[in-house]
């Protein structure tokens, strides 16, 4: 990429130099390049200016602008790596066994049913030579008791946590719940607290948190405008612990560009991981282009999300289960699937659970009340539940006799979405059902959902997890407020839900059974009632290029089964791990 | 002999097709002598102008020569007159208030001229002129905006004559004056002939009583061709041609500004030049008009230095 | 940028004919005027003439140009060709909805502070100045940003809002000079109105020049436009050549091998602009003598 | 001369404050919650988090104060140079967001506003009157000047880096370098620099060719050019004449042509992922980071009537016509 125009260059450089030296350049900017730690690992024969190609992975998709901040606990916004290669959780998950892999912990075991015992990994040091004790792992969790830290919840049923000795920590429960534990003890991040333990309130949740002091397989090299550079820590616990060892020497996460600009880096061989949505992708990898994904055919990725059509039910017709089972079936996803996405997606299944999930599913209650799509049975459901076209346009009307015009929201901008939704609409269209699909901003629509002033929309905000708690946890989490941010948008009320999902909570998380009984229960009533209709499964975007790197995780044959993803809160979930099976590809 | 031209012939290329402008003039300009060339506007005075130092995009040489002090004038190849413009012949242009560069200081113009013409210039000498035409000094320093109007186009006459022409054509200088400026442009331009800085003149006007005061010879100018020529007393005061007649009978007084009134007095428009009647082209409007004007009438001497092209005369 | 001279009065019919004349000899014109006229005729009667929607999906998805797809589809199998005839209409629109507007107030405010002069003209002489330094782009992205832009008229409006400071400073130029012609005072003493002495006087001895202005403001709006749809603020609803590009550039066209996608909308752009500016110097040589080829 | 750029003065301190107050207005009468939008996007689970997180940034922000307060502050912070704090990348300040672009943004646009106006200028000038030239190589600049810069700059992208391979597509540097005072680091930055660069300065160099060329013109055809050619003066001097007088137009064009340029920058910079003003006022656009879209507004506001006013003053110096007019010396 950067050495075929050699020639050219100083060309161009006797010609511009001039005007360059009169602009004052784009003189070597902000890049305040953290020099300290840098005495610690860095081999000797690393230009640190110029990272050899052969070492450095290139990755993007997760960062959309400038690194803002290195603090973990901000685990939305930090810059890339700040959770997973700097700063370490407890355990990770994996996703392919369905079970926890001790990571800073050595082991883990309820001791009584309301107590938890972490046994910590020793001789693990932090960034700056301290040792890692089960101290941090308390103060880490305590710092969810200020209020406004995002897990602060977790202190409404726990009670107490303590060290019991430097390799030990105990938590005492309230109430045990344990599969929200269980993604505690994966998603929550270990902090010092000889550098944590004065900071306040403000400072812990929007603190920057400038030269990040972690367990991690990496630290920050060095970061600008449209990047972020991690180098690889030689001295990390897990190589010796772990026998693991990330392949890549240094990260180089990009800023995420348009997917124009992405695709070019992919065909430039500039990029190694492209984990944004390119649409058009399969084309590519179809082609000769030395680029590979999960799958070699359709859906081409794994699946990390379910995208659903959430119908108020606070509002007339949606409030009626039979109106909403036939908008269900009314909805071509394949359609949306083979047209918008080109086959990148994968229809979801009737329950909406992740393929990963699979075990979960009740084959019975799918069979018994599951949906597909049928214009000709949306149309009947409509007419027996009283829905008809009596004034001839087309459209059914309310059984008032009332008409039906719904709104579907999407944010503008979104295009995949919004192509989406117009195929929604026209779908429904064929069946009666009257939908005009609306493009506000992202701020609107947040209120708009927010406040359930709202017909339908679309949302997909609850990713793969250890446990389908979490997916029905945001179907039927009560109560409903004046205001529901960031679950239960259709303000769907069922008590008796609401009680599974809790008793779910409390199921011990080898108990497959026991959780299974609870699910094909939640099942039932979510095929009945149909409180959010799944569409489609979001890819777990991850396009490779095998130019510089090679033994991508892959379905076929021996390649790693992990996803390779740089998202946060991904790299617990096996990012990390498909780091350390990569291969250079000149090996 | 200063100036002789004969037949010149010089079309404009139009829409429609050529313009006759210059149809046949020939006159003669001795040294020295200052000619008033008067006409209505469109008669050819200042293609004629023009043609003797530079034509512009639009006309054609179709056929005639110019003669100055023995040499043909190369009046149709643009770049070969080069070397006689400024140097030979010059012009004191109708637009003199905006003649001058805007944006240069006038000493710096005209030496950047004066260098472009392989001329060196003659500070003490400059000055010199400028003071015969009463511009103060600091002129030089100044640049055309800060000039009045009469200081513009006495600050053109001191350049155009700079390299003393043998001949000066004065375009239409006074039209743009009040009255008393008018006569102070007019005696500046009797000075520099008398001082020598120019051979002969050619005073392109439509005032003939200001021309009647500087001019040693008028020529009557009609529809692209001569229609008399006379020595500015007996022009004025025993005109031949029956337009001469008009023109000056139309003059309420000598001396008094005339150039606003044109010469809407006279009845009916010149014919058009385009594809012009055969025969005296004053005929249309002629009171003397009869048949013989139905042919075109030869310029004829018909006192010593005095022509006329007319039947009747 | 270009740059349009000083408009003299002179006895209106013969201006006409003669202008008439030389429009049709000049080649700048005709050419860019045949150019714009077979887009803006494209844009009108092709609609009427594609059976498909602009955003309708149909089987054939990444087809290149065929003789049942002129210019290929999309990504999603939307007809290329439909979008491109529904986007020149838009495009066209913006520039007619923009360009008026701007040419509308510039030509307010130029003739009243021209003609009236004194507080009125410092008032908005000031005003015209604000509006001339603020970079209009920055205003749009901030106002699209925050109010969104539904239709393409509202987006015609807020450029044509935006545009016409320049216009209304020329054009109090013009006005300037012309206040104190001979023919506008005859009209004073006789009795007319200030709204009257423009519109029948000052306005039809500068109608090229007002017309040329229009033009230029015309050929800036598409451009506006053009970046605005293409960065995300364009209008929601409908097609304009801008949104095409927006959404080719999106689903990476270019990189795909979809050049059918990327490729028209852009070169329309660059067609219908171009051919103006050049009628525009075809114009100005129509009504400008001097500058014509000799 | 001091009445004159006070006068000046006075219209750039209005239009600042117009646009400050213009930017301070629109936000607050938008629809939408900007801190709904962001704490949505933290993704806490619990609604408990939720409003504690809610109040604690509307505090912040001021959001929940009086709005005549809220302007008060808005100035009273803004003459502190403190732009807020960014809603998308908190809890970095917007100062600091933009800082970090600017330089990126200024060696893209003075170099090519600059370079494209004394090319294009000459390149006008030379094409002006002379026939082959005029009727050849000028239409290109008609079509540069009329193309939407983004469709410019994505053919480039893709013709000359992804297909031809001679320039990087994105970024300001290389991915592998690190800033640093080096030839190599150099020659990376100018390499990355190029492309944005080329299509900001071929579009722009079609129009400042095309207006060079009309200006020209009318000078050539104007009094002083006629006087000179009569008076035999080489075609040389008088195009050089009308080359300096055509140029003063072109100065003011320059300064009207500065918003626009600058807006094109913007776009350039999307298309090239370069980390400029431009690719943040898009995802500021795209985040509803209003405080960050404001600062970056404010700041090119403040750009062009800084270059505004150092146009105004190279006017000054350039045409004599000002200085005499302000010197009241009108003999």
């Amino acid at each position: 990429m950067r050495n075929r125009p050699r020639k050219i260059i100083p060309l161009l450089a006797a010609g511009l130099l001039a005007v360059t030296a009169c602009s004052g350049g784009p003189s070597t900017p902000t890049g305040p390049a953290p020099s300290q730690g840098q005495s610690q690992g860095a081999p000797a024969d690393a230009d640190p200016n110029q990272l050899p190609r052969g070492e450095t992975l290139y990755t993007t998709g997760t960062q959309w602008g400038p690194p803002a901040n290195f603090n973990p606990i901000r685990e939305w916004d930090s810059a890339v790596g700040t959770k997973g290669l700097v700063y370490e959780s407890l355990f990770h998950y994996d996703t392919t066994a369905a079970k926890l892999t001790p990571w800073l912990a050595e082991s883990g075991s309820w001791t009584d049913d309301t107590t938890y015992e972490i046994k910590l990994r020793p001789g693990i040091k932090w960034s700056d030579g301290q040792p890692f004790t089960a101290k941090d792992v308390v103060f880490s969790f305590e710092l969810g008791k200020m209020e406004t830290i995002p897990y602060h919840n977790l202190w409404n049923w726990l009670q107490k946590a303590e060290a019991v000795d430097d390799q030990t920590a105990r938590f005492t429960f309230s109430t045990a719940n344990y599969q929200e534990w269980d993604f505690m003890l994966y998603t929550r991040t270990m902090v010092p607290e000889h550098i944590w333990k004065d900071r306040s309130e403000k400072e812990v949740l929007d603190g920057i948190n400038e030269n990040p002091v972690g367990t991690g397989a990496y630290k920050f090299l060095s970061k600008d405008q449209d990047r972020v550079t991690l180098q690889r820590r030689d001295d990390w616990w897990g190589k010796t612990a772990l026998n693991m060892e990330p392949k890549p020497r240094y990260i180089v996460d990009i800023a995420t560009p348009s997917n124009e600009v992405a695709m070019g880096l992919l065909l430039q061989k500039g990029l190694d991981l492209s984990n944004n949505f390119l649409p058009g992708v399969a084309n590519l990898v179809q082609g000769n282009f030395g680029l590979t994904t999960y799958y070699n055919e359709p859906p081409y990725m794994l699946s990390a999300n379910t995208a659903w059509l959430v119908p108020n039910t606070a509002k007339k017709p949606m409030d009626d289960p039979a109106f909403r089972k036939a908008l269900a079936s009314s909805i071509d996803v394949k359609k949306i699937v083979e047209g918008v996405y080109g086959n990148l997606v994968k229809a979801a299944s009737p329950t909406g659970l992740l393929p990963q999930w699979d075990k979960y599913v009740d084959q019975d209650v799918v069979a018994k009340s599951g949906f597909a799509f049928d214009a000709a049975k949306a149309k009947k459901l409509l007419a027996d539940a009283g829905y008809k076209d009596g004034d001839g346009d087309g459209y059914v009307e309310n059984k008032d006799g009332s008409k039906i015009s719904l709104s579907l929201i999407v944010p503008s901008g979104w295009t995949d979405w919004m192509e989406s939704a117009r195929s929604i609409a026209a779908s429904a269209k064929a069946a009666g059902i009257q939908i005009t699909p609306d493009f506000p901003d992202f701020n609107a629509l947040v209120e708009k959902r927010g406040k359930g002033d709202f017909d339908l929309v679309i949302n997909n905000e609850r990713q793969l997890s250890n446990s389908p708690y979490t997916y029905y946890e945001y179907l039927f989490q009560l109560p409903i407020q004046k205001q529901q941010n960031t679950v239960n948008f259709g303000r769907y009320e069922n008590k008796k839900a609401w009680d599974l999902v809790q008793q779910l909570d409390q199921v011990k998380t080898d108990d497959t059974a026991g959780m299974q009984k609870i699910i094909s229960q939640l099942q039932q009533i979510h095929l009945d009632d149909l409180p959010v209709i799944p569409l489609w499964y979001n890819g777990l975007w991850a396009q490779s290029s095998t130019s510089v790197w090679k033994n991508w995780p892959a379905e076929a044959g021996s390649a790693p089964k992990t996803p390779a993803v740089m998202w946060r809160n991904w790299l617990e979930l096996g990012g990390f791990e498909t780091l350390t099976q990569i291969q250079p590809a000149a090996s | 002999m200063s100036l002789q031209v004969s037949e010149l012939r010089v079309h404009y290329r139009t829409l429609r097709g050529d313009v006759r402008a210059l149809d046949g003039m020939s006159f003669e300009l001795g040294d020295g002598e200052i000619l008033g060339l008067v006409g209505e506007s469109g008669c050819g005075k200042s293609t004629l102008g023009k043609s003797l130092i530079r034509m512009d995009g639009r006309m054609r040489h179709v056929g005639g020569r110019v003669v100055l002090d023995g040499r043909e004038l190369p009046i149709a190849d643009d770049r070969a007159m080069n070397d006689f413009r400024f140097k030979e012949v010059s012009l004191i242009p109708q637009y003199a208030m905006s003649a001058l560069n805007p944006t240069r200081k006038i000493r710096r113009m005209v030496g950047e001229l004066l260098r472009s013409r392989g001329a060196a210039l003659d500070a003490a000498e400059l000055e010199r002129r400028m003071d015969q035409v009463g511009l103060p000094r600091e002129v030089l320093d100044r640049y055309p905006i800060e000039l009045s109007g009469g200081m513009k186009q006495r600050m053109v006459m001191v350049i155009s004559t700079l390299l003393d022409p043998s001949l000066l054509i004065a375009d239409e200088v006074t039209s743009a004056l009040d009255v008393s400026t008018q006569k102070a442009v007019a005696r500046a331009l009797l000075g520099f002939r008398d001082s020598g800085y120019v051979k002969s003149m050619i005073f392109v006007t439509h005032d003939i009583a200001l021309t009647h005061h500087i001019a040693d010879t008028i020529m009557v100018m009609y529809a692209g061709r001569l229609a008399e020529k006379a020595p500015a007393d007996a022009l004025v005061k025993a005109p031949r041609h029956p337009y001469t007649r008009l023109l000056v009978d139309s003059l309420p007084e000598v001396g008094v500004r005339y150039a606003e009134r044109r010469l809407e007095g006279i009845a009916g428009s010149p014919p058009s030049l385009l594809d012009p009647p055969p025969g005296c082209r004053f005929r249309a409007r002629c009171p003397l008009a009869g048949d013989e004007c139905a042919e075109e009438p030869p310029v004829a001497e018909v006192a010593p230095g005095h022509h006329v092209a007319c039947w009747k005369a | 940028m270009t740059t349009i001279q000083e408009a003299v009065p002179r006895e209106r019919a013969a201006v006409r004919r003669e202008a008439l004349y030389f429009a049709v000899r000049n080649g700048k014109l005709m050419t860019g005027l045949t150019i714009v006229l077979a887009l803006l005729l494209l844009g009108l009667i092709g609609p009427l003439f594609v059976a498909a929607a602009p955003n309708e999906y149909s089987v054939k998805a990444m087809s290149p140009p065929t003789g049942e797809h002129w210019f290929g589809t999309t990504t999603f199998g939307q007809d290329i060709f439909a979008q491109f005839v529904h986007g020149l209409r838009a495009t066209f629109a913006v520039g007619v909805v923009g360009g008026g507007i701007a040419a509308v107030i510039g030509m307010v405010v130029g003739f009243v502070a021209g003609y009236v002069g004194g507080l009125v003209d410092e008032v908005l002489n000031m005003l015209t100045n604000i509006v001339l330094v603020i970079p209009s782009l920055a205003v749009l992205l901030i106002v699209n940003a925050y109010l969104g832009i539904r239709s393409v008229a509202v987006q015609g409006l807020f450029i044509g809002l935006t545009q016409w400071p320049w216009a209304a400073r020329a054009i109090r130029a013009q006005t300037f000079s012309l206040r104190t012609r001979e023919f506008v005072d005859l009209a004073r003493m006789s009795g007319s109105g200030t709204g009257r002495i423009i519109a029948r006087e000052i306005a039809p001895n500068m109608s090229s020049y007002l017309f040329m202005t229009f033009i230029l403001l015309f050929g800036g709006s598409v451009l506006i436009a053009s970046s605005l749809d293409f960065i995300g603020l364009g209008p929601t609803e409908g097609v304009s050549l801008g949104l095409m590009l927006q959404n080719a550039n999106q689903w990476s066209a270019l990189q795909l091998g979809m050049w059918w996608w990327f490729v028209p909308p852009g070169a329309a752009i660059t067609a219908i602009v171009g051919a103006l500016y050049v009628a525009n110097v075809g114009l100005d040589e129509v009504f400008n003598p001097k500058l014509r080829e000799t | 001369m001091r009445r004159y750029f006070g006068r000046k003065l006075l219209i750039y301190g209005l239009t600042f404050f117009v646009a400050v107050t213009v930017n301070w207005m629109i936000p607050r009468f938008m629809p939408g919650d900007p801190v709904a939008s962001m704490v949505a996007r933290a993704n806490v689970t619990k609604p408990e988090a939720v409003e504690a997180m809610r109040a604690y940034y509307n505090n912040l922000f001021g959001l929940d104060q009086p709005l005549l307060t809220q302007y008060a502050n808005f100035w009273g912070a803004l003459l502190r140079g403190d732009f807020g704090t960014s809603i998308w990348l908190f809890p970095t300040p917007v100062s600091q967001v933009i800082g970090g672009a600017v330089p990126y943004t200024l060696a893209l646009v003075v170099p090519s506003v600059l370079l494209s106006w004394v090319v294009g200028n000459q390149f006008g000038a030379y094409a002006a009157r002379r026939k082959l030239l005029d009727n050849t190589v000028l239409p290109v600049g008609y079509v540069l000047t009329a193309m939407p810069y983004m469709w410019l700059a994505v053919l480039l992208a893709w013709a000359l880096g992804v297909i031809a391979g001679l320039f990087p597509v994105a970024g300001g540097y290389s991915f592998s370098m690190r800033p640093n005072l080096s030839w190599t680091f150099f020659l990376d930055l100018l390499h990355h620099w190029t492309l944005p660069f080329l299509s900001l300065f071929l579009v722009a160099l079609g129009g400042w060719a095309i207006g060079m060329r009309n200006m020209i013109i009318y000078e050539l055809e104007s009094d002083y050019s006629t006087y000179l050619s009569a008076l035999g003066a080489p075609a040389r001097l008088i195009r050089r004449y009308a080359f300096r007088n055509a140029v003063l137009p072109q100065i003011t064009g320059l300064a009207l042509q500065l918003g626009v340029l600058v807006a094109g920058a913007l776009v350039t910079e999307i298309v090239f992922a370069y980390p400029g003003l431009g690719s943040l006022i898009l995802k500021a656009i795209q985040n509803k980071d209003f405080f960050l879209l404001q600062g970056a507004f404010l700041f090119i506001v403040l750009g062009v009537l800084i270059a505004n006013f150092i146009i105004d003053i190279v006017y000054v110096v350039v045409d004599p016509r000002t200085r005499a007019g302000m010197a009241g010396a009108q003999a």
